[in-house]
């Protein structure tokens, strides 16, 4: 498998650390345990079209969100995450 | 020459030749041979025998996909099990020994297994040895394992060594027969970046045994000049002796080369195998087809061979498989034997062939050669071990037809390599017109073609790989190929498809597993219909050859048993490796110690030269003790150690916590969302512990971190978790709040860092800090934190934190003056008796301390369950905030941190005790909690420990039971408070 | 017809003609008690259970291929009961006493080989870990010994113990571990169930459920129709969360590959099953003589049923740092299973938000060893609709509650348990 | 009281053993040489500051930051991309003793910095066989065309973090430079030193 970087370029997986499906969003603080437990346990697990979160952590140490497909591992984008580098953001 | 060696011909060396042995015999055999071709040269036939009923076998084939001729390579530490005769490159000094027979190959005493194989057919085992059910361990499995298996494992460890290696290209291809040889040559031309994997040591493919003409010239001599343009290219990359092996995600491929197996023992520095990882944006898959049998009775005696295999060794390995030979075929392909044969000297005693009617130019040769043409099959071989004797087919029309000849020569026509093309799981799909499964969906990137695609004509072949090597490269992103499609002719295939000839004795479709047409049937006849239950009821397909010769012919039995007709009943999934790959070459470097690589502290050489004892910490080496002259083990110097300290003063070098730079404008506010505690009210110089947890409310890691200055925190992380916390903050930095300025670097390695604790540690300090530094208990109180000057101008870290509850500070320097401070801090403690201290001692007084580490954070503990709870602020969000809160988490019986004391003060505690009330007998009601961490404490003179316990914190002064029957142990033991040294914390703070 | 060596000889005689179907080849019929999602082990098991404890027999078992062509057929064949948690230390256990007796009940021979599980220890930390977990083991009644270095080499001289980057200090011994055939273990439950009256019916894939006004289940819409159910029950490990989703339920699940391979056959090397406790492998030997060894999933959610090369390489290095013998033994093949990895590496077996649809799932790498234990738990929670005793853990509102079964300690991510 | 010495120990100081490695026969296939008393400091743009950060990199080092992966030689220093937004600042042998304040002035406000002098060793491959030993250990395509002068890499050898870049070629061919966590420093070189062999290897030592 190789991940295409959107800083270093197309590597092999083995420089990337894996987290899951990027669709969940972290809940705001105060939102209470049930918003809290679907955000941390549950999981649309779809058969096809996926983002999700890979960690470039044996290169340039960038998140990264990538549009995969779970069934053929072809991956369709990758793309940094929000705060990736120094890009200020705005919340 | 040897008996079966042709006059002249074939790709031989004929003036180099190679001694080896086979089952001990001395024979000779010549350069360019394999094993296989120089057994055959010297009239060997019987070679291995089959897995389940010990029959007789020879070799069928001359390439990978052999089932029947593997032997023990080499010896000793080298030897290597079930190795194919037919791709072991001949090389002086070889041995081989057959396998799986006792005692000899000739007489092999299990071959009885042939008298029950009535009994002994397909899956007969799950129907049997059930009864008495005790006895299927103790007798019935022992005896089906002794039979197991073919060849040994070495008795010893591989001696040789392996390793691995990244190629990149732009079209990667498989085979270098005609299709591959012109897809190189399109795709080179075209600038493209080549690699060309072939299995052999030659290129050529099947050119090298049934030539042609191409381009008016012989074959071998264009290949030649293909070659030589192909090496005059700078980037393109020939590749042989090298098998491509998978198809990954990507564009990644697997390839082996067999670097070194063509001689007797590697060179020095050279590797046995090597694994390529090929990185490709096309592949051109010209894997070449493979010939298939027609099964029937006596199908496996000694001496019947593939008709393809018969030619390959007569016209490349001048070596005749049979001087009497009876070609069984149903297409015209086979008859070129006929040619081989006759022009090597060789007899044919009949052609059976399987349809009405074959062409004159067949008639004529049949003539020339003086044998006759039969229209029908073989029904039997007789023969034996010593191989094939007379063969008899039934003819068209019900007459029996016997002939005396010493070798059967079969082709039921080909089927194309489709391994390589579905290791995506794409199916192969059936082409009626010549009776084969050719390749389905193929893997992204990839391009069949020649026989690989069932283009079976040498023409096509050449046009075929010229067209995928243009496009590939033109994928690729380069022009287009220069020069023109070389030419041949486009002869004939003319296939009439048979399966399988019935007859009296057993037909063979799985030679390996003994797999026959009626364990097909039967395995029908029990509801095992689908290819797969086939697969697995029978074994059919799962030898060694992977049924590269066999599951073809397997499922168009069943098909026809079924009348569900081939297309539907589809082919079993094809699993990667292409051929069987060596584990060795698969682990490549990262064996023995090169396992994984090492971490080593800065102070590393110099606790060497102290004479310390190191142990594995992930992939650190830690100093665990240091030993002095006269001590009796571990304990009495970790004792001493401990003691020194806590009476003087001790060092140990803590470098490998993990250290993170977290600074930026917002550091302070990005802390606090990642412990439980806040940081952002932390004052410059001050250092504090924090604790964070999981999203889930468990706790994650702890440690101290630092605030420098105003934008500067130094964070640190127990030493199992640097990673991944550097992995979670740049995760919450990057994705969770990435509003938050803030900027992170791992600074590890940067720090060399050392705890010097004891109650003289400020006599210490004081001699190895500039005296213009304040280190009084009021300039530099209790979690200061702040930068030193050290005597001789070096500047430092220092942090006046403590983990074993004495007096004490961290000091960090640059990586680099970690040797040197080491040494220093031996000559400034040097009066006050500095003794260094290792992990050991360092754990002693953290559980003296009570201090959790590891043992205790085992990813099930809450901040409250490790009496940390009150850390956790209730003015702001922070990871794990929320779900820390559910029920099951703060229930009041959860288990939590206590000490544990024996009730027996000269008792020893071990971790891993269960805890029970006391007298109560064990049971999963009565199990409680275990103790999690023990230690002798030489303070308090007795064995302490932690433990988790059920209500633990309300239970200080009760004694329970610490069940250890692991370890044949019950004591009595006292729950208490898990501070167990200086509780109030003075030492620390004076 | 019985199984025996008696049968088998007087089928010899006649050629073999006479063997009748292993499992009747059935179609669906319009309305079951029970309908089973998925022909797998644990189906098939649970199917078998209804019929032979409870005496449900008017049950379907749907299976959209053939019967085992999921995990079932796909795994490393590890039977074994080392667990750790309450919860998951009883079933396990339960399940290893089924395997004991699994041929007489069946009257089939699944080829249950105890021949021991040692995972090996490397630090004093490890070996702390397995003491807590052996203990916990024997409080249940469970065999487990500790081994020091001495005595696994004495089992097992060919492991590398002289040239070691982690050198072996020792192992947590299970003696009554072992290995079952596992494609056996499907034929013989099919067989059995079959033979009770359970209808088999392969290449019958589910594509919906039929609801009633309340949102009860009352059938599942198939390839081959729709099928009226009291109650069904979904086994599909592996595509839970796609099954689940027809029923609009989200899952504490991911799918993952987990890559599996065996060596060519050699002659016997390796007494039971040995785990490295200082990388990503383990090794059992089967008994037609192929090393059959696997190691840690390949990390990605995933349906592919197939994997990439970093994990074959991973195990393989493992391999070669624990038995540099096996340098020259070749893998054959290598394959993938899907894992229902949940989110605390601990299985789920329930009744679900939705009336008369119950779950079994979430078996992360461990669902064979729990093939008959899942299924006598969960036919019990389909016919009476209460837990058994050794089931009632695994429930689905466990993660709510913050009472997660976490053996591995490492939370909310399925990759890593 | 005497002043104490502070002797800067390179982390390849056992494991570097100078002179022909591996194969004896034949001129050396590549040269292995450990560069010493380097100064290095990872710079780190702060958020939305990369333009900022770029000008004082110009206003220091007479060239632009690397804004992708690249080293760029400037007047002084090597900047080494490092990740998005972020470079490695990487000062000869003696390179002047104010260094870290000149820096810390220069980039105040715009990046955070981190010394990793202490963290890093480094190491040159260089030779005619420099780039099939490193196809041994590096999954990234470092052919010519793929790889030019001046490309860098963050990645991993052996799982291990390093950064590599290509500097001119010299009459031997290629030359890279590659710096690694200096924990792992005697680690990485033995897997260098051990892939190399089969060419014959000179190892060696001098100052950066």
């Amino acid at each position: 498998m190789r991940i295409n970087c959107p800083f270093c370029g197309p590597r092999e997986n083995g420089e990337f650390t894996y987290l899951g499906d990027a669709k969940p969003v972290r809940p705001e603080g105060g939102a209470g345990e049930e918003a809290f437990y679907d955000y941390v346990y549950l999981r649309d697990n779809v058969a096809g079209e996926m983002s999700e979160w890979w960690y470039h952590g044996g290169g340039c140490r960038s998140w990264l969100k990538a549009v995969r497909n779970t069934v053929t591992h072809e991956f369709l984008s990758v793309e940094a995450a929000p705060g990736a580098g120094g890009k200020a953001v705005q919340k | 020459m040897s008996s079966h060696r042709t006059a002249s011909g074939g790709l031989i060396d004929r003036g180099h030749s190679l001694r080896f042995s086979f089952d001990g015999e001395s024979m000779t055999g010549q350069a360019g041979d394999t094993l296989a071709s120089a057994l055959i040269a010297n009239g060997v036939k019987l070679v291995g025998r089959s897995f389940k009923y010990h029959r007789p076998r020879g070799i069928f084939t001359a390439g990978s996909e052999e089932p029947n001729a593997l032997v023990e390579l080499r010896s000793g530490g080298r030897r290597e099990p079930n190795t194919r005769a037919t791709t072991i490159e001949l090389f002086d000094g070889l041995e081989a020994t057959s396998q799986n027979r006792w005692p000899s190959l000739k007489h092999d005493f299990l071959s009885i297994n042939q008298l029950a194989s009535p009994i002994f057919v397909a899956g007969f085992y799950y129907k049997t040895f059930m009864w008495p059910a005790k006895l299927w361990e103790s007798f019935y499995e022992p005896m089906i394992r002794r039979a197991a298996g073919l060849g040994r494992a070495a008795e010893t460890a591989d001696p040789d060594h392996y390793e691995k290696a990244w190629a990149h290209c732009d079209v990667v291809i498989a085979g270098s027969g005609p299709a591959g040889l012109t897809a190189a040559l399109a795709a080179g031309r075209a600038g493209a970046r080549v690699i060309l994997c072939e299995e052999d040591f030659v290129l050529g493919g099947r050119l090298n045994a049934d030539g042609g003409e191409i381009d008016g010239k012989p074959a071998r001599e264009w290949v030649a000049a293909a070659e030589a343009e192909l090496r005059g290219m700078p980037d393109v990359r020939i590749m042989t002796r090298t098998t491509l092996t998978g198809v990954f995600d990507g564009g990644v491929y697997s390839a082996l080369e067999r670097v070194n197996d063509h001689v007797a023992v590697p060179p020095e520095h050279q590797p046995r195998q090597r694994l390529w990882r090929i990185v490709a944006k096309r592949a051109v898959v010209a894997a070449g087809a493979l010939e298939r049998p027609i099964a029937f009775s006596g199908n496996d005696t000694p001496g019947v061979m593939l008709a393809s295999a018969v030619r390959t060794y007569v016209n490349r390995f001048a070596a005749l498989p049979a001087k009497r030979l009876v070609l069984f075929t149903n297409n015209d392909d086979g008859w070129k034997t006929v040619d081989a044969v006759l022009s090597a000297g060789g007899q044919v005693a009949a052609v059976v062939d399987a349809r009405p009617a074959v062409s004159d130019a067949h008639r004529a040769l049949a003539g020339k050669g003086q044998f006759a043409i039969l229209h029908g099959g073989i029904v039997d071989v007789s023969g034996g071990a010593g191989g094939v004797r007379r063969v008899k087919a039934a003819l068209t029309g019900g007459a029996v037809a016997e002939v005396e000849a010493d070798g059967v020569a079969v082709s039921g026509g080909w089927n194309p390599a489709v391994g390589l093309t579905s290791y995506h799981r794409g199916r192969p799909a059936w082409r009626e017109d010549i009776a084969a499964f050719v390749p389905g969906a193929l893997p992204p990137g990839m391009i069949v073609a020649g026989s690989a695609n069932g283009a079976f004509s040498l023409g096509a072949c050449l046009r075929e790989g010229f067209a995928a090597g243009s496009q590939a490269a033109a994928d690729a992103g380069h022009g287009a190929a220069a020069g023109n499609v070389p030419a041949a002719a486009d002869e004939p295939y003319s296939l009439a498809p048979m399966w399988h000839v019935k007859g009296k004795h057993k037909a063979f479709v799985d030679f390996q597993n003994d797999v026959t047409v009626s364990d097909v049937a039967l395995a029908q006849r029990e509801g095992f219909e689908s290819v797969e239950h086939l697969k697995r009821y029978t074994t059919l397909g799962m030898a060694t050859d992977q049924g590269k010769t066999s599951n073809v012919v397997g499922l168009a039995v069943m098909a026809e048993l079924t009348g569900k007709g081939i297309a539907e009943t589809g082919t079993t999934i094809y699993r990667p490796p292409y051929v069987p790959t060596a584990i060795g070459a698969l682990a490549g470097h990262h064996r023995d110690e090169n396992f994984h690589s090492v971490r080593l502290p800065h102070s590393h050489h110099w606790a060497e030269e102290q004479g310390a004892v190191f142990v594995d910490t992930g992939l650190w080496k830690r100093a665990q003790w240091y030993p002095k002259k006269g001590e009796k083990d571990w304990l009495e110097s970790v004792t001493r150690e401990v003691k020194a300290v806590r009476s003087g003063v001790g060092f140990c070098d803590v470098s490998t916590l993990g250290k993170i730079d977290v600074r930026g404008p917002d550091a302070g506010a990005f802390l606090d969302r990642v412990y439980i505690n806040t940081f952002s009210t932390l004052g410059v110089g001050k250092a504090r512990y924090g604790i964070m947890l999981r999203e889930d409310g468990i706790v994650y890691d702890d440690g101290t971190t630092s605030r420098l200055a105003e934008d500067h925190y130094f964070l640190t992380t127990t030493t199992a978790k640097a990673g991944l916390v550097m992995q979670h903050l740049e995760f919450c930095r990057q994705v969770l709040f990435p509003e938050l300025d803030v900027q992170l670097a791992t600074v590890t390695d940067q720090w060399a860092q050392f705890s010097i604790a004891g109650p003289k540690t400020r006599d210490l300090l004081r001699e190895l800090v500039d005296p213009s530094e304040d280190l009084s208990n009021e300039g530099f109180p209790f979690m200061a934190a702040r930068e030193v000057l050290l005597r001789g101008g070096l500047k430092a870290r220092l942090f006046r934190i403590s983990f074993s509850g004495e007096m004490a500070f961290e000091i960090s320097v640059p990586g680099r003056y970690g040797d040197a401070m080491a040494r220093n801090l031996m000559i400034a403690g040097k009066a006050f008796g500095v003794t260094p201290y290792g992990t050991e001692a360092l754990g002693v007084m953290r559980i003296e301390k009570g201090h959790v580490a590891g043992p205790e954070l085992n990813g099930t503990t809450t901040a409250g369950d490790l009496g940390l709870g009150k850390m956790m602020s209730t003015k702001k969000d922070y990871i794990g905030r929320a779900m820390a809160g559910r029920e099951a988490l703060v229930a009041p019986d959860r288990q939590v941190v206590v000490g544990v004391k024996p009730v027996d003060k000269g008792r020893r505690l071990r971790s891993g005790a269960h805890l029970l009330p006391k007298d109560a007998s064990p049971s999963p009601q009565t199990d409680q909690g275990y103790v999690t961490s023990v230690c002798y404490s030489p303070m308090l003179e007795q064995w302490i420990g932690l433990g988790l316990v059920a209500r633990g914190r309300e239970r200080h002064g009760e004694i329970v039971t610490a069940y250890d029957p692991l370890r044949s142990e019950t004591y009595e033991v006292e729950l208490c408070d898990n501070v167990f040294y200086d509780p109030e914390g003075g030492r620390q703070r004076g | 017809m019985k199984y025996s060596i008696f049968s088998l000889a007087r089928a010899a005689l006649s050629g073999h003609k006479n063997w009748p179907r292993t499992w009747r080849d059935a179609a669906p019929k319009e309305r079951y008690d029970v309908v089973i999602i998925g022909g797998g082990g644990h189906g098939l098991a649970t199917a078998y259970f209804l019929a032979h404890e409870f005496g449900i027999r008017n049950v379907a078992v749907l299976e959209k291929g053939w019967i085992g062509s999921g995990n079932a057929g796909r795994n490393t064949t590890i039977i074994r009961s080392n667990y750790m948690l309450p919860g998951n230390i009883g079933f396990y256990e339960l399940s290893m006493k089924l395997w004991e007796r699994m041929e007489q009940d069946l009257n089939y021979n699944t080829m249950v080989s105890q021949r021991g599980i040692v995972n090996l220890y490397h630090s004093d930390a490890q070996r702390d870990a397995y003491a807590r977990r052996g203990n916990a083991m024997r409080i249940n009644g469970i065999d487990s010994e500790l081994l020091d270095q001495a005595a696994v080499r004495k089992m097992m001289p060919f492991l590398n113990f002289d040239n070691a980057r982690f050198p072996i200090q020792g192992g947590l011994l299970q003696r009554r571990a072992g290995t079952a055939r596992h494609d056996a273990v499907v034929w013989g439950y099919a067989h059995a169930a079959s033979g009770l009256g359970v209808d088999i019916i392969q290449n019958c894939e589910v594509t919906g459920f039929v609801r009633d006004a309340a949102g009860a289940v009352t059938g599942v819409e198939t390839s081959r129709g729709t099928i009226g159910a009291g109650k069904v029950g979904m086994a599909v490990a592996g595509n839970s969360s796609r099954v689940a989703a027809m029923a609009g339920l989200r899952l504490p699940i991911e799918s993952h590959v987990l890559q599996a391979f065996v060596s060519e056959g050699i002659k016997p090397l390796i007494p039971g099953v040995v785990t490295f406790g200082a990388g990503h492998f383990y090794v059992s030997q089967s008994d037609k003589g192929g090393l059959v060894f696997g190691g840690d999933i390949d990390g990605y959610n995933s349906y592919a049923q197939r994997g990439n090369l970093p994990t074959v390489e991973d195990v393989c290095e493992g391999g070669m740092a624990l038995m540099p013998v096996i340098g020259r033994v070749r893998m054959l093949r290598q394959w993938g299973g899907i894992m229902d990895m949940s989110m605390d590496g601990t299985p789920i077996i329930d009744r679900t938000p939705v009336d008369n649809l119950y779950i079994n799932a979430g078996w992360c790498y461990g669902g064979f060893k729990a093939t008959p234990g899942s299924g006598l738990v969960f036919a019990h929670l389909l016919a009476k609709n209460e837990f058994h005793k050794e089931g009632a853990l695994f429930r689905l509102d466990r993660f709510r509650r913050g009472a997660m079964i976490d053996e591995k300690g490492q939370g909310a991510q399925p990759n890593l348990h | 009281m005497a002043d104490f010495s502070w002797t800067p120990v390179s982390p390849l100081q056992a494991a570097l053993k100078p002179g022909r490695l591996g194969e004896k026969s034949g001129p050396a296939g590549l040269k292995l040489t450990e560069l010493t008393g380097f100064s290095l400091m990872q710079v780190q743009a702060r958020r939305g500051r990369w333009a900022e950060t770029e000008a004082a990199a110009q206003g220091l080092f007479g060239v632009s930051a690397p804004a992708n992966p690249a080293a760029v030689e400037g007047s002084g220093a090597t900047l080494v991309w490092s990740g998005p937004q972020q470079f490695l600042a990487l000062f000869p042998a003696g390179y002047g003793a104010d260094w870290e304040k000149r820096l810390a002035d220069a980039f105040a406000g715009s990046a955070s910095l981190s010394d990793q002098t202490g963290g890093r060793a480094m190491i040159r491959i260089q030779g005619a066989r420099a780039r099939d030993m490193l196809a041994k250990v590096c999954s990234v395509d470092l052919h010519p065309r793929a790889f030019a002068t001046g490309a860098a890499a963050a990645t991993s050898v052996d799982h291990t973090g390093v950064n590599l870049w290509r500097r001119a070629d010299d009459a031997e061919g290629a030359v890279f430079d590659l710096i690694v966590f200096s924990t792992f420093a005697g680690s990485l070189w033995h897997t260098l030193v051990d892939h190399a062999a089969e060419f014959g290897v000179e190892a060696g030592r001098h100052p950066a």
